[in-house]
């Protein structure tokens, strides 16, 4: 194992995600997390470039591999935070791989450029993959000095990160537990959130507003009904479309929510003890003043539900829960999982 | 006998049955498609966010495209509506490559020009546009654009948002550029050539 | 005909696994390409370098080696034993100067039958790439007594 | 073409080549003719005096003309170029043995298997037939002439498991006149059936049927029950087999303990039932799974125990009138002889909390299929009354959702069978106890054999729900007002063509069937193979399913593949009939590929002798000599190849015969391939 | 001349080893002139081939050939004195398999000749190669040129007998001179053609006075970097010895001193391909299932080809490696 990764950081770090770009940096050093930026990546085409040509798409996605793997000077972990840009690499990776005419292809292009690339040679991961199997739990734990202690959080990680999951790094397509696990690690209340993978309207947001408003609808509503102070995101388009959009969202179905979507990083930090403005915090359309606020409040909330005792009644026993898949196997069979 | 030739021949295209339809569509999308191998069991439809929205579910779609029906196929909405959420991929008891097609359909719709709507295929051009000018995508340059042409109607509602993202430098003003852009350019070029003799 | 090299490739089989994979294939009718000839064997246990060198000497471009998957022996354990004969007659002809890749082991079940055709297609194909052996010998000199020097058992 | 046959001695052997155009199976792709006719000409100088084709040669006219050639042209050796040896190498040495030529001197060329169905290019198919033909004339020259070892049959059975299949199969060779050791590793037989309300598509009450059967072998003269038992090891060979048979310490003295139930009554410690009662009910930590049970003598649940646990309690000890509680009874070890064993081990259910978008184990009000079985059996924990997992409200609408695991290159590939008739009739079950509103979630109905779409349509007829769709996820987050409070299934109806969300009570996962979690190691100890699924291999898909690539070990029920019951008995009953015929031969004649040593040769070096998983082969001391032991030999060839003095040689697999095949498969190629 | 029966020995491509053995005989030697005229020993006595070429087919009774066929002159004289001869013995192990000579065809004629001439082991200066052909003033004169491979005798012509060892043990030449002249006096028959002479049916394991037990080895050892059991079967402490597949005749004479058995006598009766059955012996006794662990043990015997091969290169299946016999037809 490296102990120093490719970062792909993708074109909303440095503009929309500027809170998660900078949340990660101040915590990469806490927990020795060493990052080099791939050297003049280019974007990775979101979900647009895909839909008009096939080489160019895999083409520009590729470059960045090209590049990184040129750079990778003992390492193949590539690291990616925005869920699109990690896809797109991904995906590019696996189906070139699968498909060896696509790679040829894509090779036949790169060379123009005096590049090319072996499908295969990186490992494309996200960065909380990253953080919770390779940094690890009970490190973040050690580093916890400020616990979230009573604060309700929402974990949401969108459609991208755990699907479609080429190499079967994640605990679950519907309901991985990473984010969770890692939120817990804070010392933040975990709320049991059941829309966790569904989907923030991506691009609908551009091409049918009306489509995305009702997708943000969902998402926050439920997390609302759960008492969630704060909702926590692992992707840029996730929190641009919840905290972004959701003031047209309130307009169009007549709600008010206020939830503001913060990166979990962010939280990270927070838990680190570090200062919250250095984290980005702020920039947030949907202010999570109030949910800050209540941290560090004395008393913690009532016992959660989820713990309360069984009542005496003639309720049937349920199954128990499908016991954790180990912890993270690369390639490991879909069956397993 | 004459008459059913002119028949045949002034009917809309939507009607012959196009069986290389299935075939082009798995051939165009990236990796193996397994697009062939659907058994129209709707895990796709019933699994999709946006479904509300779409002409035909996509298994529906995937039954018109093994119908040969290329006119109707290609002018479903349903591709613009996918949001990429992979639930139906990942759900698919066949594996089918599901949001994959539904980009390689949106190609085939942009080339044929078959679209009801220009709104999302000209989304996608603008932001490719631009990522082939500057190498990196510009939101904000696209955001005006795109809503403007498209939706000026909302921009007042959504001018507090803008605004909002301006004031908290979450949107820059100015596009940035890579320094490979040359070389981005001549990878791109080759790539349209390689596709185009493929 | 075509143009391209066709070469021909000796295959042994275990009688339990990986020849009723082949059979299975034909049932299935699965189609690979015709280079493969197989012999059948009990096991691929019985598999004596000999048979691979006779193969080879013979003018075979290719040896290819099936057997039960490893824990999944008809004979219990034999197909380990195949693994590490192949593993060391793989590198004494290495040794004498042969391709690696023209020598190949691979495991499937009665019940892979698109496996063992998929397998003989990569494999083909390989020693396709690789090009015609036909080692050395022109075949008129062939040792007389190779075969007549082995006596029938009783 | 290569022609290196100058470097064989002429042969003088007089063969017969014989190819078969198995119809147009082998005719279509290859020019028998022309290979009949190339054999008879090219390998004249190897001793081929005929060289014959026929429309279908293990059809009986086929096989006299080669009973006719043997006599009238004084052949030798017998080639057949046709299918797989696998299928057809017993007919056509039936028939050289008919006409006075030892069976084993004929060698099968299987040009329909690896030749007319995998190859599509006529001209190099016909090339490689020729070759292999070339390869098979070669190899017979070398063939010498055997005669099939006999051994005698223990006339004793062994039945792994005592499911429906495992129970048929004993009782119908005990009923036979012969002793049976039926094995089960639960306290009781009876399987899953026992754990059944009723069964399609009669709906005859499971228990009613099955207890019977039950209480027969408890009290059949010719079955010794070994309950709570499992099979460590297998030794031998059809006809012989030494079983090693763990019998779990039940803590109870048998003989004494009457089954009175006092035990479990005061055993003060209550443990949830996974096993019978599928999770859904309690037993005590001393019981007898469910009253039927067979043997009525209950067994100790030593890590659940009290005593066990904590070292005081006894009050099963304390209250048993018998004193048959021992709480020191150790795990015995049985050593059988048997001559045949069934093996009967059933399926397990698949487990639903792995596809995690239905929600099983997360949302209560989501049962599987055994869930709801016990549920509705009024011997479950309900006494038979369908409600939600809170234990007292009735559903008013109620989810049935079919395919649940099966069909699903996620999950399992292949159908279950069972599943939709099971949806059916649970369809039919809450209907009718419940009222409720019922849907049934299918991809394709399938309702094949006697009586079964008959039920499908009565369930139509009692107003169930149909919607063509798989359940894309079934969640409790409502979107609309009617949604709250319930369960959501949401599906594309596909008939529709529009998704749709189902508000229900309850949903039911018609849950799939697939291979014991251990069917694997089972295997193994049996020496069997299992299926990429994990289902055991039967010996012939469609014409023997019932034997297994190992001789003398059958296959019944679902062991072999998901089934229902009647498909279950039928298969126990066919294992039966086979057991029976094996026993009454009272001998068995084996293959004779056997290794031998020759003593002048081998050196002693002792390299072979870690070779046998059968330990046939022995060193002799005082001679410095090894030795194989016929007996024991499998005929694997691993010690014939492994030799180093050569001196271990191995009939119908010798390296003459292999070696001079291979020669005789590289007389031709591809590069230069003979047009037909 | 003399009414003896007459005898031949020949050397081809070989050491001389062999002739050293057949005198070593000792005292057999008069048995063996009392019974036999000399009439072509290069060794021994002066004689030119023309004289051989002179004699009448089949004059000879008994020829003992050693050394394999490297030249146009050892195949010219293998098959002229085949000719000759009634009974042709493939006398050691060069005649028989190639032997050490025979390991040249490792290599393409070129490099051994690259390596003969013009490497530091030469002191050649000027990068000097012989001729084939010169011309002279007299006429050309030739040298014998160097077949692509070597070949052993029975690849060149029909062999009557094999006697295998490098060189065949001299006790073993007495038994078959005995042997030879009993047959002559009319009191015994000679063995079906085709037989080994002078060697035993089984491998040297067979005369090894070593004890031996069930082997299983994790790894292989070479022999002057281990402490060794005198007692004890080599194999079994890991000492890669080609006993368990050589023919016995030796008397087991390297691993009795010590050393373990490298293999000169060949394989056993009727083995198709000597190292052949050593791959199949030594893989059978590691003690690995794990690819990878297998490959770790078998890293302990660098050189496979060479070890299995040393002696029966020519005389193998392969006969030669890949590269010989590709620059060979090139």
């Amino acid at each position: 194992m490296s102990d120093s990764y490719i970062l792909y950081p993708g074109c909303s770090m440095e503009s929309s995600a500027r809170a998660y770009y900078d949340s990660l940096k101040a915590i990469a050093g806490i927990i020795d997390l060493r990052l080099q930026e791939i050297d003049d990546w280019n974007c990775c085409g979101a979900t647009e470039y895909l839909g008009i040509k096939l080489t160019p798409a895999y083409a520009l996605i590729s470059r960045n591999l090209a590049l990184a793997a040129q750079q990778a000077n003992g390492t193949r972990t590539v690291v990616a935070p925005c869920s699109a840009c990690y896809l797109n690499l991904a995906k590019a990776d696996y189906y070139m791989q699968e498909q060896p005419v696509l790679g040829q292809h894509v090779n036949e292009a790169l060379a123009a450029g005096g590049l090319s690339y072996k499908p295969g040679s990186l490992d494309i991961r996200h960065l909380l993959d990253v953080l919770v199997y390779d940094i690890g739990l009970d490190t973040i734990k050690s580093k916890v000095v400020r616990p979230l202690t009573g604060l309700r959080v929402a974990p949401y990680l969108g459609c991208m990160v755990p699907r479609p999951d080429y190499e079967h790094r994640w605990s679950d397509y519907e309901y991985p537990v990473e984010l969770d696990l890692l939120l817990n690690a804070l010392g933040a209340e975990v709320i049991e959130f059941p829309l966790k993978t569904e989907c923030c309207g991506g691009h609908m947001t551009q091409i049918s507003p009306d489509t995305a408003f009702e997708l943000i609808r969902r998402l926050i509503s439920a997390a609302d009904s759960h008492q969630a102070d704060i909702m926590t995101t692992v992707c840029p388009m996730c929190q641009m479309n919840l905290d972004a959009y959701q003031s047209e969202t309130n307009k169009k179905f007549n709600t008010s929510f206020r939830m503001p979507i913060v990166f979990f990083t962010q939280l990270m930090g927070l838990a680190f003890g570090l200062d919250a403005k250095d984290l980005g915090f702020g920039q947030e359309l949907v202010s999570a003043r109030n949910a800050l606020a209540k941290i560090g409040i004395e008393h913690p909330a009532e016992a959660p539900a989820g713990t309360a005792k069984p009542k005496k009644d003639g309720s049937l026993p349920m199954p128990a829960p499908l016991p954790p898949r180990n912890m993270h196997v690369v390639g490991k069979d879909k069956v397993a999982k | 006998m004459q008459n059913m030739e002119q028949e045949r021949a002034s009917a809309p295209p939507k009607q012959i049955e196009d069986l290389s339809l299935l075939g082009e569509v798995s051939h165009r999308t990236a990796g193996v498609s397994r697009l062939e191998m659907c058994i129209q069991c709707g895990t796709c439809g019933g699994s999709c966010p946006s479904e509300a929205d779409m002409d035909h579910t996509p298994r529906m779609l995937f039954a018109m495209l093994r119908a040969g029906m290329r006119h109707a196929a290609l002018m479903s909405n349903t591709p613009w509506i996918c949001v990429s959420c992979y639930h139906c991929v990942v759900r698919c008891p066949q594996n089918v490559h599901i949001a994959d097609v539904m980009y390689t359909l949106k190609g085939m719709a942009i080339e044929a020009k078959l679209y009801q709507d220009s709104t999302a295929p000209d989304f996608s051009q603008t932001f490719v546009d631009m990522v082939e000018e500057y190498g990196r995508s510009f939101e904000f340059g696209l955001a005006t654009r795109h809503y403007l042409k498209h939706f000026p109607l909302r921009l007042p509602n959504m001018a507090p948002m803008g605004l909002g993202m301006l004031s908290k430098h979450r949107m820059n003003i100015t596009p940035t550029r890579i320094k490979g852009i040359g070389q981005l350019k001549a990878i791109l070029k080759r790539a349209k050539e390689v596709e185009a003799t493929s | 005909m075509t143009d391209k090299f066709e070469p021909t490739i000796i295959g042994f089989t275990c009688n339990w696994c990986s020849y009723r994979a082949a059979d299975l294939a034909g049932t299935a009718r699965i189609k690979y390409p015709p280079n493969v000839r197989l012999v059948r064997l009990m096991c691929s246990g019985r598999l004596d370098p000999t048979f691979v060198f006779k193969a080879l000497s013979s003018g075979a471009d290719g040896v290819i080696i099936t057997g039960c998957h490893p824990g999944e022996c008809h004979y219990l354990e034999q197909n380990y034993k195949a693994l590490r004969r192949f593993q060391l007659m793989k590198r004494t002809l290495v040794g004498l100067g042969l391709e690696p890749g023209r020598v190949k082991l691979i495991w499937a079940s009665a019940a892979e039958g698109a496996k063992f055709a998929s397998e003989i297609n990569t494999f083909v194909e390989e020693i396709r790439a690789l090009g015609p052996l036909h080692w050395g010998i022109p075949s008129d000199a062939l040792p007389v007594s190779s075969v007549a020097l082995e006596e029938v058992p009783a | 073409m290569t022609q290196h046959g100058e470097t064989n001695p002429k042969s003088e052997e007089r063969i017969g080549v014989y190819v078969c155009h198995c119809g147009t199976n082998i005719a279509g792709v290859v020019d028998v003719q022309g290979v009949a006719e190339w054999a008879a000409s090219q390998l004249e100088h190897r001793g081929v005096v005929i060289g014959r084709d026929y429309k279908f040669m293990c059809s009986s006219l086929g096989q006299e003309l080669i009973e006719k050639d043997i006599k009238e042209l004084g052949l030798t050796r017998v080639v057949v170029a046709a299918c797989s040896p696998h299928l057809h190498e017993a007919t056509f040495r039936t028939a050289c043995k008919n006409a006075g030529l030892n069976p084993y001197l004929c060698e099968l060329v299987s040009i329909r298997e690896q030749v007319s169905w995998v190859h599509t290019d006529k001209a190099m198919a016909t090339a490689k037939s020729k070759a292999m033909i070339s390869g098979g004339v070669e190899r017979v020259i070398r063939h010498a002439p055997l005669e099939p070892l006999r051994v005698p049959i223990h006339p004793d059975t062994m039945v792994v498991g005592g499911g429906i299949a495992g129970i048929q199969s004993a009782l119908e060779i005990a009923d036979a006149g012969y002793h049976v050791y039926l094995v089960e590793r639960e306290p009781s037989i009876g399987g899953h059936m026992a754990q059944f309300d009723k069964t399609f598509p009669t709906l005859d009450c499971s228990a009613c049927i099955l207890t019977p059967k039950m209480v027969q072998v408890g009290t059949h003269p010719n079955i010794t029950m070994l309950t709570w038992s499992e099979v460590e090891k297998v030794d031998g060979f059809v006809g012989n087999f030494t079983v090693t048979v763990r019998k779990k310490a039940r803590k109870i003295i048998e003989e004494l303990c009457t089954g009175c139930g006092i035990c479990q009554e005061k055993c003060p410690k209550k443990v949830i039932d996974d096993v019978y009662e599928a999770g859904l009910g309690y037993r005590k930590a001393v019981y007898t799974p469910f009253p039927q049970a067979v043997p009525k003598y209950p067994v100790m649940d030593v890590p659940n125990c009290t005593y066990f646990e904590k070292g005081t309690c006894k009050a099963c000890e304390k209250f048993c009138p018998t004193n048959a509680i021992d709480f020191k009874q150790q795990d015995e070890i049985l050593t059988l002889q048997v001559g045949a064993i069934v093996l009967a081990t059933g399926y397990d259910l698949f487990d639903a909390r792995r596809v995690t978008n239905y929600g099983y184990g997360r949302l209560p009000n989501v049962f599987t299929s055994l869930e709801f079985e016990r549920l509705s059996n009024a011997a479950g924990p309900t006494n038979g009354n369908i409600v939600l997992r809170d234990g007292k409200t009735t559903p008013k609408s109620v989810g049935i959702v079919h395919c649940v695991g099966s069909r699903d290159r996620n999950f399992n590939n292949y159908c279950s069978v069972i599943c939709c008739m099971q949806g059916l009739k649970f369809a039919h079950l809450v209907h009718e106890r419940t009222g409720a509103i019922v849907y049934n979630f299918y991809i394709d109905m399938r309702t094949a054999y006697k009586a079964y779409d008959e039920f499908y349509q009565r369930v139509l007829e009692e107003g169930t729900l149909f919607v063509r769709g798989k359940v894309a996820e079934i969640t409790d987050v409502a979107r609309r007002p009617d949604e709250d409070g319930h369960l959501i299934v949401q599906v594309e109806d596909t008939l529709a063509s529009k998704q749709r969300r189902i508000p229900v009570d309850m949903v039911i996962l018609s849950t799939g069937l697939q291979p014991r979690y251990d069917a694997k190691e089972t295997a193994k100890r049996f020496g069997l193979s299992c299926s990429a699924d994990g289902w055991f291999i039967e010996k012939h898909p469609k014409l023997d399913p019932i034997s297994t690539m190992t001789e003398g070990i059958y296959i019944a029920g679902c062991v072999q593949g998901p089934k229902d019951i009647p498909s279950s008995v039928a298969q126990g009953a066919a294992a039966a009939a086979r057991v029976l015929g094996k026993i009454q031969q009272r001998e068995i004649s084996i293959e004779p590929v056997r290794a031998s040593v020759n003593q002048d040769q081998c050196s002693g070096c002792r390299i072979c002798n870690n070779l046998c998983p059968y330990n046939a082969i022995s060193f002799v001391e005082d001679r410095a000599v090894s030795q194989v032991n016929a007996a024991l030999c499998q005929g694997c060839g691993t010690c014939v190849a492994a030799c180093p003095a050569g001196a271990i040689s191995g009939t119908a697999f010798s390296n003459a015969q292999i070696l001079a095949q291979i020669e005789g498969l590289m007389m031709l190629n591809l590069e230069e391939p003979v047009t037909a | 001349m003399s009414d003896k029966p007459k005898f031949a020995m020949y050397w081809a491509a070989s050491c001389g080893g062999c002739e050293i053995a057949v005198l070593n005989i000792n005292e057999k030697i008069l048995d063996f002139d009392a019974n036999f005229e000399v009439v072509f020993w290069p060794v021994a006595m002066d004689a030119k081939y023309k004289d051989v070429e002179a004699m009448e087919d089949g004059s000879i009774l008994l020829t003992l050939f050693n050394g394999g066929i490297r030249t146009d002159e050892n195949e010219h004289i293998a098959k002229l004195l085949r000719r000759k001869s009634k009974l042709l013995v493939a006398f050691g192990s060069c005649a028989n398999e190639g032997c050490v000579p025979g390991l040249a065809n490792f290599s393409s004629i070129k490099d051994m000749v690259d390596t003969a001439y013009s490497t530091v082991s030469t002191d050649n200066p000027g990068n000097i190669r012989p001729l084939t052909s010169y011309d002279m003033p007299e006429g050309t004169i030739h040298i014998p040129t160097l077949n692509p491979t070597l070949k052993t005798l029975d690849q060149v012509v029909d062999v009557d007998y094999y006697m295998p060892g490098c060189p065949p043990e001299s006790h073993q030449i007495a038994a078959v001179i005995d042997l030879v002249i009993q047959v002559l006096q009319g009191k015994a028959e000679l063995p079906p053609k085709g037989s080994v002479i002078g060697a035993g049916p089984s491998t040297v394991c067979d005369e090894c006075q070593r004890s031996r037990n069930v082997k299983t080895i994790t790894s292989f050892k070479r022999i002057m970097m281990t402490e060794i059991d005198p007692d004890l079967c080599l194999l079994e402490q890991g000492i890669p010895c080609n006993g368990p597949a050589t023919r016995s005749g030796c008397n087991a004479r390297c691993p009795t001193a010590g050393a373990q058995c490298i293999g000169c006598y060949g394989p056993a009766e009727g083995v198709v391909d000597y190292g052949a059955r050593l791959i199949s012996a030594f893989a059978s006794v590691i003690d690995a299932t794990d690819p990878n662990e297998i490959d770790r043990i078998l890293d302990g015997i660098p050189d496979p080809a060479g070890q299995f091969y040393r002696f029966n290169l020519a005389g193998s299946l392969l006969r030669s490696s890949k590269s010989a016999w590709e620059k060979e037809k090139a």
